[in-house]
């Protein structure tokens, strides 16, 4: 049953404790690890639910009852917290709290994680150093973390979950206060990310399409679709009110389907260049 | 590295050692800014009245006398470092109204307005008790409010026993504020969202 | 490059206090307190209150000890007021202002307290004017107390100026509703409930969210690397154990005193 | 309609070397977009517009009127203004009281209250919501209780400081039809925001800052169409725009999908 490769949910439900309603119902679904999984929906859907799940906050620091399994290669949040922990890196829908709150500089804000796990000096010190080169905060590395905006203080809070080079990364909003060129940075750079498994969710629905191997689109705790990206935008239903990236709008509006699936709109750009090369000569 | 020495150490704080959950460690400074946030406010408006207490009752009624206990303390020492060096004696007080409201909390005598009534004056009552020694030994029994040492300085000069103008001084102002702490901390409580309350219930 | 600590910059700027570790800063000031107590002479209190105010002045003055020195010398003033008239003890006059009469026990009691008080906020000045947050973290971590107390007693430092901002955000917010200035004492409380209510919650849901990332960043780690101080200090167990010593005396002093009270 | 007139304006922060300086800016739409980077002055802009924050040098003046001399209540019955964080403003014990709360002061008539309470909640949807506590609201149903608060004040000109921030795609048609309402019935919305997508499609003017200073104002299509002031501001034109130019290599201006749809048969 178990398959080490895959990213694997099987039959998964959450209640919160002291709640009757479960906020998760029902949820089967797999992917190969190193994938990277986009997750829309509106609010009440259980997004930040679902990270909590796959990151092992519930059930072990917030409380409730958790039915079916959740496995990712060969460990299981729900089994194995401490140890799958050491592996995961997850980024809050608020960056001020993502941050430790003893730190007198982004980069012992940075080290935190690596101090924590007993790291050696000099290693740590590399480390923070590649992180923040990635992450566009060099210059930034002896300021105090208050003084940093809104978009700077997101790339931190990444900062600090990819310093320990996890295997499984969970983005719960992590662009909402940045401008649209750090947002553009930000997907741009998420896509040479390798050899880690990313859960993001994320309203930016043009981005996903260009960067998602997988969408899993929630409605008031169901998984009512996952699939590629191409596959679930053009079975949508209108019920869940989900948004479409503009390059599917424009082509169903121009009625310019996928020349090797006519039934389809293309999502991205390779698509639509694609489907342009074919449909038409200019 | 010292690492030797280090490990030679650590048998002696662990003596002492009280159980914290992560979560009460990360809820007790919250409490401690709240204390000094509105203890500036109530200066602000220039009210009789300290309020620097509010973050501790609120810590005692989310987490249990415990958290409070060590909010006050903490409060105290910060507070008595940073700014008044001499109100760090007054941590002693503030742990004893952290328990009292855990206490007084648990046992429901924060449900309704009513009960918050009594609550208030039996806080009032401890934070007496225990701040009127201090006030002898410290400052010849004067609280340091103007209207309240007023009323100790007229039972001095009728020759009214130190003890008992001192208790009478801190009373009456500690009354005033504990009532509008205790009120406050009722009406913001009842309106704290209920996975709140949970999650500090929960983590305790 | 050291990108963590700049150590060549500090290196520069030290001074003879950083020698001194923050645990003997504080147990100096707590010895220097106890002496006070244990001195009635008024000369020896003034001698304290020199010393320590030449320690104070040796480092840096901040402003928040002159706020607190104003405070407490307005305090004092009124405590030589009020013991100065009506103090029990009272028998010989001292001066006489427009027919009010100033007794000199009283004065003098006034005056021994009024010391003490200056010495506490000398010495326990010199302290903070002369440590950061920082230093005194690594040092107690170094020292071997577990980090999450650590942790519990600085990061009140590092919380506050957030709730500030936080608060600033709200009262700006507020304003925008339309809250006007209040006249009675119960309308005052009442409107600091629109302030506080956000705030507060604002406040406790970051606390959570805190307390939900430190577990996943390895907070409670047992292996986690203990930090090393930030300066070389001179005989901190030697200072340790001598002011430990005299405090010790000084504590068994006045308990000796009480006990032939009773005797 | 209003007419929002700023001259000789000069703004600078006493801790930050930040200075936001406008010569001259006139605001006489009915949609206006104010739209910038991060840092570009857009927040102080907006503070300065709420009347609540007063300029070193020049001033807001509204229908000839200096923002600064406005009463509370006439302040109040002028600037409606729904912030970016709805957490800040929420205090009362429902989501009914919170509305209320805001009308009653300016209103005493408790019945006038509450019909104008009971028709705000049901334009953005929140009337099932009525009897809850606003701390146990979703994200995008407290902001839309933050904008029922306003509504119910009914003012003149509406204030967003990004408004599309925190909501999901529903809230956002929501809100997106109700500010074209809004400006259909002769109120005037003013919105900071720093999506694009959104601006171009909705706005009938934007204003762009950049480090402090105006460096457009006109019709969307004039703004997207010269590219020297959004580079400037430091922003992407809409999707659609790039995706004609990487795709395409089509350097026309269009604000939607729809916008290029209509132009495709001119432009071939």
């Amino acid at each position: 049953m178990a398959n080490y490769q895959k990213l694997s949910i099987n039959q998964l439900s959450f209640t919160y404790q002291h709640d009757r309603v479960p906020v998760l119902n029902d949820l089967t679904v797999s992917v190969p690890l190193d994938h990277i999984i986009g997750i829309i929906g509106n609010h009440h859907a259980g997004k930040t639910t679902l990270c909590r799940v796959l990151a092992g906050i519930v059930p072990h620091i917030i409380a409730g009852n958790l039915v079916g399994s959740c496995q990712l290669g060969d460990q299981s949040p729900v089994q194995d917290w401490p140890a799958y922990n050491q592996q995961t890196g997850f980024v809050l829908q608020d960056p001020h709290s993502q941050l430790s709150g003893l730190a007198d500089t982004v980069a012992d804000e940075i080290a935190f994680d690596l101090l924590n796990h007993g790291v050696e000096e000099t290693a740590i010190q590399q480390r923070v150093a590649a992180v923040a080169a990635q992450l566009q905060l060099t210059a930034q590395l002896q300021q105090s973390p208050d003084s940093l905006s809104g978009g700077q203080l997101q790339r931190l809070a990444i900062a600090t979950a990819i310093v320990t080079r996890p295997t499984v990364l969970i983005l719960d909003d992590p662009t909402s206060e940045m401008d649209p060129q750090g947002r553009s940075d930000f997907f741009n750079w998420l896509k040479t990310v390798t050899h880690t498994t990313i859960v993001i969710v994320s309203n930016e629905i043009d981005e996903l399409c260009e960067i998602a191997d997988e969408l899993w689109v929630l409605e008031k705790g169901h998984l009512v679709s996952h699939g590629t990206p191409l596959q679930v935008m053009n079975h949508l239903s209108p019920k869940w009110q989900v948004a479409t990236p503009t390059i599917y709008q424009l082509a169903s509006l121009m009625n310019w389907p996928l020349a090797t699936k006519p039934t389809l709109f293309p999502v991205n750009f390779n698509q639509l260049r694609r489907c342009v090369n074919v449909n038409h000569s200019n | 590295m010292k690492a030797k020495n280090i490990n030679d150490q650590d048998s002696r704080f662990s003596t002492w050692k009280i159980h914290l959950t992560v979560a009460t460690t990360t809820l007790i400074p919250a409490a401690v800014g709240i204390n000094y946030i509105a203890k500036a406010l109530a200066e602000g408006l220039k009210l009789p009245l300290w309020l620097g207490s509010l973050g501790t009752f609120l810590a005692s009624m989310l987490a249990g006398p415990t958290a409070g206990a060590i909010s006050g303390f903490i409060n105290n020492v910060i507070y008595g470092l940073t700014l008044s060096p001499v109100s760090t004696v007054y941590a002693i007080t503030s742990i004893g109204i952290g328990i009292a409201v855990g206490i007084l909390f648990h046992r429901g005598w924060f449900q309704n307005a009513k009960r918050v009534f009594v609550s208030a004056i039996i806080i009032a009552l401890v934070s007496t008790i225990i701040s009127t020694p201090l006030n002898v030994i410290f400052w010849g029994g004067q609280t340091g409010v103007a209207w309240g040492d007023a009323i100790f300085a007229t039972m001095i000069g009728n020759h009214i026993n130190i003890w008992l103008a001192s208790f009478t001084d801190e009373f009456v102002l500690d009354l005033l504020d504990k009532f509008a702490v205790a009120y406050l901390a009722f009406l913001i409580y009842r309106q704290l969202p209920q996975r709140m309350i949970n999650y500090f219930k929960d983590n305790q | 490059m050291d990108i963590r600590h700049n150590r060549l910059q500090k290196v520069a700027r030290l001074h003879w206090y950083n020698v001194v570790d923050p645990v003997t800063k504080l147990l100096l000031a707590l010895f220097l307190t106890l002496l006070s107590f244990q001195l009635t002479d008024l000369y020896f209190e003034a001698g304290l209150v020199l010393i320590s105010l030449i320690l104070l002045l040796l480092s840096r003055l901040s402003v928040a000890t002159l706020h607190a020195v104003s405070f407490s010398l307005f305090l004092i003033a009124t405590m030589i007021l009020i013991q100065g008239l009506f103090n029990s003890q009272n028998a010989h006059p001292l001066v006489t202002i427009l027919s009010i009469t100033f007794y000199q026990e009283g004065v003098l009691y006034a005056l021994t307290m009024g010391a003490r008080i200056l010495i506490i906020i000398f010495s326990i000045g010199f302290f903070m004017n002369t440590t950061t947050v920082s230093e005194n973290a690594t040092y107690l971590e170094s020292v071997g107390m577990p980090y999450n107390q650590v942790y519990l007693l600085m990061s009140v430092c590092y919380i506050l100026p957030q709730i500030q901002q936080n608060l600033k955000k709200i009262q700006f917010a507020e304003k925008a509703r339309g809250i006007n200035p209040q006249k009675t004492l119960i309308q005052k409380l009442r409107s600091l409930l629109p302030i506080m209510i956000p705030l507060i919650i604002k406040t406790f849901d970051q606390s959570i969210n805190r307390s939900i990332t430190l577990q996943l960043r390895g907070f409670n780690s047992p292996e986690r690397t203990i930090a090393a101080p930030m300066y070389h200090y001179f005989k901190t167990k030697l200072s340790h154990y001598f002011l430990v010593l005299m405090i010790i005396i000084l504590i068994g002093c006045k308990l000796w005193q009480i006990i032939k009270n009773f005797l | 309609m209003s007419t929002i007139q700023i001259s000789n304006l000069h703004y600078q922060y006493p801790t930050s070397d930040f200075q936001l300086a406008i010569d001259q800016l006139s605001i006489a739409d009915s949609l206006v977009a104010i739209v910038g980077q991060n840092g570009a002055g857009k927040s102080t802009l907006f503070k300065l517009l709420t009347g609540l924050v007063q300029p070193q040098k020049g001033a807001v003046k509204i229908n000839q009127r200096n923002l600064a001399t406005l009463t509370p209540e006439e302040r109040l019955r002028t600037i409606g203004i729904v912030f970016q964080d709805p957490s800040s403003q929420l205090f009362n014990p429902t989501v009914e009281k919170e509305v209320a709360w805001s009308l009653s002061q300016l209103e005493s008539d408790a019945e006038l209250v509450q019909a104008t309470v009971k028709k705000a909640l049901a334009s953005v949807g929140l009337t099932k919501l009525k009897d809850q506590n606003p701390f146990d609201l979703s994200l995008p149903e407290k902001k839309l209780l933050t904008i029922a608060t306003v509504l119910a004040i009914n003012p003149q000109i509406y204030l967003f400081d990004e408004p599309m921030m925190s909501l999901d795609w529903p809230s956002q048609r929501l809100v997106t039809d109700l500010m074209q309402y809004l400006a259909q019935t002769g109120h005037q919305v003013i919105a900071i925001t720093h999506d694009m997508d959104w601006a171009a499609a909705t706005f009938s003017k934007m204003v762009a800052l950049a480090a402090g200073n105006v460096v457009f104002e006109g019709t969307p299509t004039n703004f997207f169409s010269c590219p020297e002031p959004v580079k400037k501001a430091g922003l992407l034109p809409p999707r659609i725009m790039t995706i004609a130019q990487e795709v395409f290599n089509d350097h026309h201006v269009y604000l939607t999908p729809q916008d290029y749809a209509e132009k495709y048969p001119a432009h071939q």
